[in-house]
Parts: structure tokens; sequence; C-alpha cells
């Protein structure tokens, strides 16, 4: 099988050998004036912050509480209500409020994109820094690994692993971690390939420093941008796949994510009369989505400058 | 700059501790010390792709009862699987469920719902008695009502029934829901309308007059067949279909009269035998006769191989005879009121020329393992084909004695209702198999090219117990949760208010006038009078609110 | 040549072996009763005991192992519980359907994805080319069920040009497989479904050709073919698209594991009867051995697409001799 | 009149940090089959007045001055598709790294008769493949080589391969781009020579690029030394070798050793190219020249002649022969680098 020169969507960037590290702080320095640059950047990082901000404090602006049912003066249920002053995206076929349904939603997403995407980027990276610095049988069997890991589609796995574990937002957190590592192994693997024979590890080498001080002392931080990087796409992807997972009906029935919001609006047949509780949750999720990548690919052009604009 | 880093480390490090310290344990609680903590109760439902209005009520329920400091664990499940955790597995991994029991015409007859679900002797795997309730009391009047052959006089033990039921509250009724369904008046006509069922009966798929000259009646349905045998179907989907391929000696007509089908009439000999005459000149599809030979076979087979579903109505049969070349006599065991209604309208005649060497030419140890791929029957219709998750057809049997006037019936699967609503609006479908999702009932009334109709429902929805273990085997226990059921919201919110409420111990639906008991004991929704029994039989709450067992 | 072709073949079948002994062992280490995974628990008892005497399942476990293994070689892949029939009749014929929809929405997605990328790459810096990335973009940042769903929502159900779900309208005459799949009703079932997976796969081989065309079109080679005097649309599509495929091959199977969950996903949306509905429901019905087969059946699709792009990149790039 | 006649040349390449003065006032003309050599070190422009003969230059690169002349026709106002014709059938390149100057997943029969039938589209596949033959003879490499792949072939057979192409539609001015610099000098020797006689059995005349003046001395009859852009010195290569004017020209035959000096350590010119962003007025030579004065700094030396064909832009060259002894010596150049060092300080 030949070594595939990218990775899957992250493969819009492009890895290359001269790749330089370089330590936290002067990588935040430049992320800042790629941002000042990149309008892209700056709308990504705006979103982002946003939502984080949403999600932080979600029960405070939700107006309603996303499984009231609300009524209409006359008492009626307010049912399939389109967008208002009171409800601003509408209600659903039971007269709950989709905004704070939305609102609420946004804390699962961000919970699952970024615990999973750190769980997958924790594995990968050490797999990488293990297969990457000590190569020979390890590196082989590891990337062995990593290869059969491709052939396992990810969602169909995860629907056999939610449907014998049953649904849960751990087990679809469980799920993602257990398989997405191994974009992020095999990046980071080839990272720490071109940071492992270069001179200064070498001469730490020389000096008798041990395997594990090498590794995490000196090649861990020239790898540690391109493994927020990887991080940043993670976070996309759980997100994605913890609403896909939600859509087919194996969420957690006890949470609110935008993933069970469509799920529901799916089967009552919102898409033929209620567009106002099919459109947010999808619109949340592409922001959100968006904003990520685009963030990530100003901080990518840091890492990897061999994709600055030319 | 080494510093700033430290900082954030350290940062790191507290926030991490203070998370740790927030979920500890809280302080031992004086109160239920030595208690024992009411176990987590497991509820399985619909998923709601199969019922939305059953999978939020399940959560509406479970909602009050961790009110009460229960805790509830919501499972919704597929239907089929559903169905076999309730009813067929040996043991009942469960302490609630929510499940519906359709209105079939023959449930008109309280049989059914009073003895299949409640007498202790229907607990076998596949039995109807999933509760485990067992009372000798009940069983008794239960055997007594089925021999009662004096109406009133049995009317009078069906009210007794029902008031023991709603005093022993094995299963709660949430509600009972109109069958709205609507059918395309330019393409088909004259529909027969029939309680409990609407317009997806026996007699419409004969009687319909094709308009237009497209005559094969077509079904927008969201529920595919588990199966094709009649030994082991056991759901409305399939028994809609299974009953026009196979005749009965007995179908209930419109009014619920019990009108002569495969029988051209029977004697009532005594209370405990009955003499039916076949029809003559009728064939199996196969162009085999159909023979007295053939319906003595049947009760044989079934009664050899015993079918769950049918237990009920089989177990009074002791034995069938051929007492002429066209009369066949059944003995009872004992008096049966519903015989006519519950066992003739119901049993499909099967070919004997077929299913008498099924067991070993298909080497399976169990009739019910055979999945009948093409079934024949003597029925109105023939089976033609069925594409599996797509669609089947049935072919007009033009030699059956009532030809349907129509050539055809396609039975056409959509993944959810939405689906179904599509495609009577597009007109691709001609009528809808099941009622419709509440939400789609205003907007068919919109639709000038279908006839919206209306029946009330004979079956019932319900939560039912597991009364073989904690906490619903404490009676108190369940005449607390009687209270934790908001009928009004159901009603209102899920079904936009076409139906009733149900009732705790509810079995008989209201529009079941004659058999309905006008005034048992009801149980208004009032979560404090529910805290209030709780209390009174020693139940506890700790700190948090979580609920605590009685001493024993 | 042929000795890559068998190296890449045995590297198959072996990730192929690996993955069912990863399912089989998922299934039998589940909580709960091992033989549920493979015999209906609601069948009767004894129906139970002969059946597990039948299928071995009270023999130790990597008995069963090699058993399921040698079955599973033969294609039997166990019962379903729920359609009670051997599982590769029911999802048999179900794999044609989903490779029909995935292999159109890989075509839409490539021929438009290459084409296009090759242009932006040209045209480096227009206005265009910020608006068709952003669009790509958001495409492959939408959930594909989301997607479907509004295009359900606007062409299905306010315009009516296209059926809402299925694959065929229903009670078709269908002589033959062949008019099965190329009938206009087919085609006019296929056509929503195809384009919203297609548009999902987009942005995939569009950014990587543009990407990866912009590499090639920095290189020396490109410089000597303007010395010689070609066409820019010669030079364009003849030399620098033809160079810049070859990675967008490649990561392109690699993709396709992840791709076929959109798939997945599509089909449910359409009512698609393929294996994804099918993995789907048997999930939902804990129908295992349906489950495990249609997830199999995936995998080996997978596999396979990943070594025809194997065979594809080695046949585009020479240099390439799997010495 | 001359194959080619470029008159004040004037190049520039647009660049993040500011408007790059790559080449200015650069005029020579070169006479059918003559060969011209275009000496300097790297940065000095010399690519650059190559490849905008032919209108390759980079996206950022703009000729803001100047015409060039060629058969006629002034190439500067040509429009692309005029330019895209002459390419190749009347001017052809042998580029510097022939590494990978070919389409990897081509077949060099396929390059050599695409480039052949873009132009001669009349020739049959069959016949261009007869002429790519004749060519691999005459380049010295066998037949069958048409058929492998650029990456089955070794660095000498590429650049032949590279010179095959070149001449397969026999154009009237072939530019040598560095052609040797990457092979190792027993090949670079043989591949020269086939250059120089192929170029004679087709009768072109030749632009060589190179630092390297001693190939220009065997190969070219007229020789210009570009410097930051512009033109140091221009005349015929004994002029530039027996008789150079100009200091820039004295340093460059100090690092390259003639049979005479050998075993003594090279001398070279300290410091580096100058930055053609905004550069300082004056000759661009000066913080290099060991000669300098006041008005280098000052003023922009034209190019004076010394005789007829040969023209040094020094305002000193009357000093030359003083400046040639001076030259010599180590010294002279040390106090070069010792006075930059000091400069730098003062800074």
């Amino acid at each position: 099988m030949t070594e595939p020169v990218v990775e899957n969507l992250e493969e819009v960037k492009v890895e290359r050998k001269d790749v330089k590290g370089g330590s936290l702080a002067s990588t935040f320095k430049l992320f800042k004036d790629v941002l000042k640059r990149d309008k892209m950047a700056m709308f990504g990082v705006v979103v982002l912050i946003f939502f984080i901000l949403v999600a932080a404090f979600a029960p405070l602006i939700a107006p309603y509480d996303p499984y009231e049912m609300n009524r209409t003066e006359d008492g009626a249920i307010a049912r399939l209500e389109p967008p208002s002053a009171q409800h601003w995206f509408g209600t659903t076929n039971l007269g709950r409020d989709v905004f704070s349904q939305v609102v609420m939603g946004s804390r699962i997403a961000l919970l699952v994109g970024f615990l999973a995407a750190f769980l997958v980027t924790f594995i990968g990276t050490n797999v990488g820094l293990i297969a990457g610095y000590y190569g020979g049988a390890i590196d082989n069997f590891l990337m062995r690994v990593v290869d059969i890991m491709y052939a396992l589609p990810f969602i169909p796995f995860v629907i056999i692993l939610v449907a014998l574990l049953d649904p849960s937002i751990w087990n679809i957190i469980l799920a993602i971690s257990l398989l997405t590592w191994r974009t992020v192994a095999r990046i980071i693997r080839s990272q720490v390939l071109s940071v492992a024979n270069r001179p200064f590890i070498k001469a730490a080498k020389v000096a008798g420093a041990s395997d594990l001080r090498i590794m995490y002392k000196y090649i861990a931080p020239n790898i540690i941008p391109i493994a927020l990087l990887e991080m940043a796409f993670m976070v996309s992807w759980a997100i994605l796949a913890e609403a896909s997972v939600s859509f087919i009906g194996f969420g957690d029935p006890d949470v609110i994510s935008w993933g069970q919001i469509l799920h529901t609006s799916f089967l009552t047949g919102a898409i033929r009369t209620a567009w106002w509780w099919v459109i947010p949750p999808g619109v949340a999720i592409v922001l959100v989505l968006v904003a990520i990548f685009f963030t990530a690919r100003a901080f990518e052009e840091i890492v990897n400058p061999r994709l600055r604009r030319r | 700059m080494v510093k700033k880093r430290n900082i954030v480390a350290v940062l790191l490090v507290l926030v991490l501790g203070l998370i740790v310290v927030g979920c500890g344990e809280d302080e031992a609680d004086v109160s239920v010390e030595g208690l024992t903590q009411v176990p987590e109760v497991t509820m399985y439902t619909t998923t709601a792709e199969y019922d939305p209005v059953r999978y939020e009520a399940a959560f509406m329920v479970a909602e009050n009862w961790e009110e009460l400091g229960v805790e509830v664990n919501v499972r919704p499940l597929e239907f089929n699987s559903l169905i076999e955790r309730v009813f067929d597995a040996e043991e009942k991994d469960f302490n609630a469920f929510i499940l519906g029991w359709s209105g079939r015409i023959e449930r008109l007859d309280p049989d059914m719902f009073l003895y299949s679900n409640f007498h202790s002797s229907q607990d076998m795997p596949g039995g109807n008695n999933a509760y485990g309730y067992f009372s000798e009391e009940y069983d008794q009047l239960a055997e007594a009502q089925r021999e009662e052959m004096e109406i009133e006089e049995r009317q009078k033990i069906v009210h007794e029934l029902q008031d023991m039921l709603a005093e022993d509250i094995p299963k709660i009724a949430l509600y009972y829901r109109d069958e709205y369904q609507a059918y395309n008046h330019e393409r088909f006509d004259n529909f027969t309308v029939m309680p409990g069922e609407g317009i997806y009966n026996e007699w419409t798929p004969v009687e319909i007059e094709p308009l237009t000259d497209d005559t094969v009646l077509e079904i927008a349905s969201t529920q595919d067949l588990d199966t094709l045998n009649p030994m082991t179907a056991q759901t409305v989907w399939e028994w809609k279909l299974l009953r026009l391929v196979y005749d009965k000696l007995v179908r209930l007509s419109p009014d619920v009269e019990p009108t002569p089908s495969a029988a051209e009439d029977w004697e009532i000999v005594d209370d405990v035998t009955v003499d039916v005459t076949l029809r003559d000149g009728m064939d199996f599809h196969d162009g085999e006769a159909v023979t007295v030979d053939d319906v003595k076979f049947t009760f044989d087979y079934m009664l050899e191989w015993g079918v769950p579903y049918f237990d009920t109505f089989l177990n009074p049969v002791d034995s069938v005879e051929v007492v002429a070349d066209n009369v066949v006599r059944f003995n009872l065991v004992e008096p049966y009121a519903p015989f006519i209604t519950n066992t003739l309208a119901q049993i499909p005649i099967l070919p004997e020329h077929i299913w008498s060497d099924v067991v070993d030419g298909e080497e399976i140890t169990h009739p019910d393992e055979w999945d009948n791929p093409e079934p024949i029957g003597s029925g109105p219709f023939k089976f033609e084909y069925w594409r599996r998750g797509e669609e089947i057809k049935l072919a007009a049997n033009e030699d059956h004695f009532t030809p349907p006037k129509i050539d055809g019936l396609l039975q056409v699967l959509y993944g959810h209702a939405e689906g179904v609503l599509g495609a009577l609006e597009q007109g691709d479908a001609d009528m809808n198999a099941w009622r419709f999702e509440p939400l789609h009932i205003e907007q068919v009334r919109e639709l000038d090219h279908l006839t919206l109709t209306e029946a009330p429902d004979i079956g019932y929805y319900y939560t039912g117990f597991n009364l073989r273990e904690a906490p619903f085997d404490n009676h108190d226990f369940r005449k607390a949760m009687a209270h934790t059921v908001d009928y009004d919201t159901i009603i209102d919110a899920l079904i936009h208010g076409y139906g009733q409420a149900g009732g705790a111990g509810a079995v008989l639906s209201p529009a079941n006038e004659f058999w309905a008991n006008p005034d048992m004991a009801s149980y208004e929704f009032d979560l404090e009078r529910a805290r209030e029994i709780l209390e009174e039989a020693g139940y506890t709450w700790d700190s948090t609110g979580r609920l605590y067992l009685p001493e024993e | 040549m042929i000795k890559m072709v068998l190296k890449r073949l045995g590297q198959t079948i072996l990730s192929l072996v690996v993955v069912a002994t990863i399912i089989f062992f998922m299934f039998r280490l589940m909580p709960g009763d091992p033989t549920a995974a493979v015999v209906d628990p609601s069948i009767s008892t004894e129906a139970r005991e002969a059946m597990i005497q039948r299928l071995g399942l009270d023999q130790p476990l990597y008995q069963q192992y090699f058993s399921f293994l040698s079955d599973a070689v033969r294609g039997d892949l166990g019962r379903s519980f729920y359609y009670r029939r051997p599982v590769m009749e029911v999802i048999g014929d179900k794999v044609i359907n989903t490779l029909m929809l995935m292999l159109s929405a890989m075509l839409i997605a490539y021929v438009i994805g290459i084409l296009v990328g090759a242009y932006l790459a040209w045209k480096r810096g227009s206005k265009k080319e910020a608006t068709l990335i952003s669009i790509a973009l958001t495409f492959r940042s939408a959930p594909t069920f989301w997607v479907g769903m509004l295009f359900i929502m606007f062409f299905s159900f306010r315009l009516g040009w296209f059926p809402h779900s299925g694959m065929r309208s229903s009670g078709y005459e269908a002589a033959n497989t062949f008019e099965v799949f190329f009938s206009l009703d087919f085609l006019r079932h296929l056509f929503l479904p195809a384009v919203v997976a297609g548009l999902y796969f987009l942005a995939t081989p569009l950014l990587m050709m543009r990407n990866t065309m912009l590499e090639v079109l920095g290189e020396d080679f490109i410089e000597m073919c303007h010395a010689k005097g070609l066409k820019e649309k010669v030079i364009l599509y003849r030399h620098a698209a033809r160079n810049a495929l070859l990675p967008v091959v490649t990561t392109g199977a690699l993709f396709l594991g992840q791709a076929i969950g959109g798939q997945v996903l599509i089909e449910y949306v359409f009512g698609w009867p393929g294996l994804g509905t099918e993995i789907i429901q048997a999930a939902q019905r804990h129908d295992y051995p349906l489950a495990q087969a249609s997830f199999l059946l995936i995998a080996l699709m997978v596999m396979i697409m990943n070594f025809l792009a194997d065979l594809l990149y080695s046949y585009l790039d020479p240099r390439i001799t799997y010495k | 009149m001359p194959l080619l006649e470029v008159n004040n040349l004037g190049i520039d390449y647009i660049t993040e940090k500011g408007t790059l003065e790559a080449v200015r006032d650069v005029s020579f003309t070169l006479e059918k089959g003559k060969n011209l050599g275009l000496v300097g070190e790297s940065g000095c422009g010399k690519t650059t007045v190559a490849k905008s003969l032919m209108k390759l230059l980079p996206s950022n690169g703009v000729i803001s001055e100047g015409e060039i002349i060629f058969k006629g026709q002034d190439v500067v106002e040509m429009t692309k598709e005029e330019v895209r014709q002459i390419r190749w059938n009347d001017i052809s390149m042998i580029a510097q790294s022939a590494m990978n100057a070919m389409d990897p997943v081509y077949k060099i029969k396929d390059q050599i008769i695409e480039a052949i039938k873009t132009h001669q589209p009349q020739v049959s596949k069959t016949e261009a493949i007869e002429r790519a033959a004749k060519l691999f003879e005459l380049v010295g490499l066998e037949r069958k080589r048409l058929e492998s792949y650029p990456h089955q072939l070794s660095g000498g057979m590429k650049q032949r391969t590279i010179i095959a192409m070149a001449l397969a539609l026999s154009p009237a001015l072939v530019i040598a781009d560095e052609p040797t610099t990457a092979l190792d000098v027993v090949v670079q020797d043989r591949i020269l020579h086939q250059i120089i006689k192929l170029q004679q059995e087709i009768n072109s005349s030749m632009v060589f690029i190179t630092h390297d003046i001693s190939v220009v001395a065997e190969t070219c009859d007229q020789i210009i030394v570009m410097y930051g852009g512009r033109i140091a010195e221009i005349g015929s290569t004994r002029d530039f070798f027996k008789d150079t004017h100009h200091p820039y020209g004295l340093g460059l035959q100090n690092a390259f050793p003639s049979i005479k000096e050998i075993g003594e350590r090279l001398i070279s010119i300290p410091g580096s190219p100058p930055n053609l962003i905004n550069p300082k007025p004056g000759c661009r030579f000066a913080p290099r020249c060991p000669f300098v004065e006041d008005i280098c700094y000052a003023e922009m030396p034209d190019l004076i002649e010394i005789k007829p064909g040969h023209y040094s832009a020094c305002h000193f060259t009357d000093k030359i022969d003083q400046f040639r002894k001076e030259a010599k010596l180590r010294e002279t150049w040390e106090r070069v680098k010792e006075r930059q060092i000091k400069k730098q300080l003062t800074r």
C-alpha cells in the first residue's frame, strides 16, 4: 500500500518534510498575525468563540425549557408555529421551543467534539510518537494496525458498537475515539520521522538521554502544533459523527443534540411543513464545522508554511 | 516565558481537582439507613420511527416516576424485538413496557382482553400474560365468564373482572386513539368502515369497486410483515393480509354479527358441541378442493403443535370430528360463549396436503420455523409476491364465493409516516394501512381527492408492569403509580384530541359500550396523592429525593 | 505487474480476515448471553437448544471462530433473527443497490471535483476561486442527511420533480435486473440521493486536486511544456491534471472508508433499500447476524474499492513498480 | 540584419517586499550561427534575460521597458499565440535541471513527438519517431531508450534527451541555461562538445548561460558579463580573457584557475550580490570593487567603448592596466573585506 501523500478531509493540507515545529508561544503569536491577514480565519475564530460561549451559558440563553410543551394564550399546544417574537425558531409538533433546543444542543455537540477529539489526538499522538521514534518492528506493526483501522468503515462500525452497548453519549465518544485515532497517528508518525533524525535529537541520544525523555521532552514540543491542528479537524469530525449517529436513532434519548432534533423533525414530517424546525440545527452544525475548518486552516499555514498563500 | 507556562499548569490542576471533589459521595443520610433503594426501572417502548406518540408518552410517564424518586431507564426498541422481549422471551428482563392492543373486530368480545391477557395459564413464552399476573380468584372468574352462555349474566362477571383489575392494576391504559385513515375516492368507491379496524378490514378489499381502469388497490404502510406463516404471525401487520389469503369458517360483519364464510351454516347442538356445515365447491389457490378433512386437520395440527397467539381460542376445543362429508363437529372442554366469534372467526383453514409434511419435508423441528414462502389458502385473494422491505402483492381469487371486484391488492412499505402521506398526496397510494399521525390528519383534510374516515378504537395503548419482581411486585407501589399518568396532556399534546383518556387497569375501550364497566375505580393524575400512598406503605426518600423500599 | 496485483490482493484478503475477526469477537464478547448473538433469543427453548447444538455454539470459542470463518468463505453468515432466513439471501441483492448509488455519487464527485479543481488551480487567486472553494467546503461541512432533507423538502415536496424515497415506484414490472437498474423510473429515484452524496464527496477531490495542481504547476516540466509551445489547455489537462490525479486517486480510496458512512445516512433519508438501511434496521432490531453480515459486506466493498484504486494508481503512475 | 537584437531591456519582479529591478539597460545583438555567453553570479539576471526571449517569465515577472527584435519581430509586443508559435519552433531551451524537466508519467518518445506535432501537425507519427531516433543517435543514445520513462534514465542521459528534444525542430536560436552544471565534470565536457557539434550541424545560434567562465571560453564567440541586473562588460571572448576592462572581470578571472597558477589558494571576491529592491545609486559593483572612488557610489557608469565591439561599464577604464596588476595581489581584495566589515560596524 503506497504511503499516500495526504490524509482524508484533513488532506486539504499537504504535510511536507520541511515543516518547522517551533515552541507554543511563538506559534500563537504567528497565529495572531495570520488572523489579521486572513478574513476567513477571523470569521472562523469569531464564530467558534460565539458557539463556545453559547454552549457555556446555554441554560441562561435558552428562553424556555427545551422539553416544555408551550401553549398559546388560549391554552392550546403551540403546535408547529412558525418563527415569532416569543419563539425565534418557531415550535416543534409538541409545542417545544426549537431555539432553546438548538441552544442546549450546542453543549452536547461541543462536549462530544472536544472530548472525543482530545482522546483521539492523545491516542494518535502517542501511537505516532512511538511508531515514528522507535521505527522497525514496532513501527511496522502499528502501521499495519492503522491500515486495518482504515478498512473499518466508520459509521457502520459506530452503529454496531452503539447497538451492542445501547445508545448513550459515552458510547458514541468511545466509538469515535476507538476508530478515528488512525489519521492522527499516521500524520504524527511522519512528522516525528522528520524531527527524529534532526541533529539535536542525535546529540541528545549521544548525551545518554533516555528514550522517554527524548520523545516527550525534545520531539513532543515540535509536534504539538501539528497535533493541535489534527485535534481541530478531529473536533469537527466528532461533531459530525455524533450528529449522524443521533440522526439515525442511536443517539442518547435523554439528551438533546442537533442530531436528535433533526431525527425527530425528520420522523414527524417537518420537512413538508415546518422548515424552521429543520434549518436551524443544520445551519448550526455547518457554522461550527466551517468555523473550525477555517481556524484550523489559518493555524495550519503557520504549522505547514508550504501552503502559505503563494 | 517559563513562568507563564507553570502558572497555566497549576491552574489546570486546580480546576481538575475541583471537579473530582465536586462529584464525590455526599455524607451518609441518616433517615435511609439499612434500607434498599427502589431498583432502577427499565421501561421498553417503541422507537420514535414506529410510533412517536408512544415514544413521547414513555418519557412523560418516566419523568413523573423520576419525580417520585424512581430511577427510570427508557429504552426504545424496534417493534418486533419489543414484541419478542415482552411476550416471547422466557425471562422477562423489563419492569415496565409500553405497547398497544390493536382493535380487531373479534376483540369486541371481552374474552381476548380479559382471559388471554390475565389468566395465569397465559404466562408461557409467547402468551399474552406478560405481566406475570397470578390470581386464583381472577382465574376462576375469567373461566366462568367464557363459559357463561347467558349474555346478561356474563356481562356481570365481565364487569366484576374489570373491577378486580382496577384494584390490582397490573397495567394502566394510557389512551384510546381514534382510527383516522383516508382513501382516494376518485379511484375506488364503496369502502367499509369498521370499529377498531377503520377501512383496512376484511370487507373493504372484497367490496370496493374500481372507478378507473387501474384495478389494483395500493395500500401505503409503514411496517412490513414479519412472516407469512399463520402459525407464528402474531401482530396486526401479518393478519390484515393473511386473513385475505386464508379463509375462515366465520367472518364478523361490519355491525359485528358472525356471518357464514367458509362455513355455510352452524348449529349449536348443546353448550359443548357445535356442528359446522362446510360450504361446498371451494378450492384452495392451488386448485385442491377444500374438504372437512382440511378443517379437522387445521385444528388438530394447531392443537398438537401449539400456537401461542391462538392459545386462548384453541384451548376450549377438546376434539374435532368429521360427522358427514360436509359437516364437522367441534367438542368443547367446557362451554365457551365466544366460540363462534373468537375461534371460528379467527382460525385460518390450512391446506392439509401442504402442511401435513412440512415438519419433516423442510427438516425443521417446529412448523413455526417454516417461512411458508408461497402461502396457499382458500381466501378471496391469492398470494403473488413479497419483496421484503418493499412491497407485497395479492391477486383477486375469481372463483371464491365472494370474489373481489378489484384485480389485486398491493401493500407498499414506506420508511416512515411521512412517506405514507406523501404517497397519498401524490396519488401513488389509494389508502393508508394504519392510522394517521395526529399532525397529518389536518393536512389530509385539505386534500380534495382523499376522503377522511374515522372509527372508534376497540383496542388500547397501555403501560404494562412486570409483577414478578420489585418494584412492581408491590401492590401499593402500583396503586401510587396509577396516579402518575397525566391523561389530559397526553390526549391534548400527543394525539391532538383525537382519542380518549385511558384508566388504571382498564382493558375494554368505552366504544365497547356493552362490555365496558362504566363505574370502574378511576385514579386521577395527582403526584401528591401518589406520594401519600407511598408514604403510607412505608416508602421513604433520602435527601436527594431518591425513593427507598419499606423494611421487609 | 501481476506480482504487484497478487501482493495487494493478499493484503486485502488479510485485512478482510482481520476485520471479520474483530467483528466476530465484538459480537461474542458483548455483555449478556453470547449465543444471543447467533440464535434468536425469542424462539422456544427446545428450538433454541437444538439450534445451539446444530451451530456448535457449545464448543469453545476458537472452534466457533474457525467454523465461522469457513462458513463465511462459503457465503453462509448465519440466519437473520428478523427475516428467519440465511443472511446472504436477505442482503445479497442489496449490495447492488448500494453500489449503484455509491458509484454514481463517486462519479459525480470525482468528475466535477477533478475538472473544477484543475480549473481553480489554473485561475489562482481569482474571486471565482474563493467562492467555489467555500461552496465545496460548506457542502463538506454540512451533514449529508441534513442536505438530503433540504433537497427532499425543496425538489421533491415543493417542486415535485423527484420522488422523495425508495428506489423504484411501487408495483414496477421488470423483466430482468438490467431493466430494473436502467429504467427512467430508477434514474429519477437515483438522481437526488446521488447528487446529495456527490456533493458531500465533492470537497475532497476538488480541494485535493487544487492543492496537488498548485504543486505540479510549480514543477520544472510544466515550464518545459510552456517552452515547448504547447497550448494552455493541453498543459493544464494533459500534463498538470494528469500528474495531480495520482494523489487524488489514492486518498479517494482511503477517504472511501469514511465516505461510506455518509452513504449509509443518505440511504436512510431517501429510504434507499441498500446495505446502509439494512444495517441500521438490523441494529435497531438487535438482529446481530444481519448487522454483522451487512457490516462485513460494507467493509468488503470498501476494501475492494481500495484495491481497485491501488491498481488504478499503479496504472496511472509508471514510477510505481512495487519492486 | 542580426538574428536577435535586444535594446535597453528592463525586467521587474513584483514581490511582497516591493518591485525587484532584476534587469536594467541590457542591449546586445546576436548574429545567425554565432554563440553568445551570458556570464555572472547567480541572481545577476542572466537567466531572466534568457527566459524573456521566449516570454517564459514567471507570473510576477514583467518586461518593463525595451524591445527584443527576433527575426525582425519584437517579441515584447507579440500576442500570447504568436509567442507560443515561435517557442521551440524558433527558440528552444536546454533547461538546467534535466532531472525533472520531463513529465514523469509519459514516455520520452511521446514527449518528443508532442513537441514536433504541436508545431508541425502535418508530420505523421512514424515520421516524428524517425526524426527523434535520428536525434538520439546524434546525442549518442540508443533508439530503444525512446520507449523508457524519464525516471529510468541517468542524469547524463536525461540531459542528452533534452538536447535532442531542443533540436527536434532545428530552431534558429537555442538557449542553454547552465546545461552541464548538474552533471559531473567528465560527463560535462562530453555534453558541451556534443552541443557545439550539433549546433553547427543545424547552423543555429546559441545563448549560453553559465557562472563558469571556462565553459564560455571554449564555446562562445561573444561574452556579456552581467552584475546586479546590468551589463558590466561586453566583448569578444578573446577581448574578455586577454584584455578585460572591468574590475569584476578581473575578480572573475582570479576565481577561475588557469594551468599556470596551480597550487595557490584562489582569490575570491568578498561580499555578496546586491539587493535589487530599490537599489542604491552608483555602480552596483562599488561595494565589492577594490578600486572604488566616491564617484562610483554617486554615478552609474555608462558602457564605455574600449574598441569596436568591446565595452565596459566603469568610470576608470583608463586605469585598467594598473588595476590588472593590483588585482592579482591577494591584499587588494583583503582590503575590500576590511572595508566591508568596517562599513557594517558603523551602521
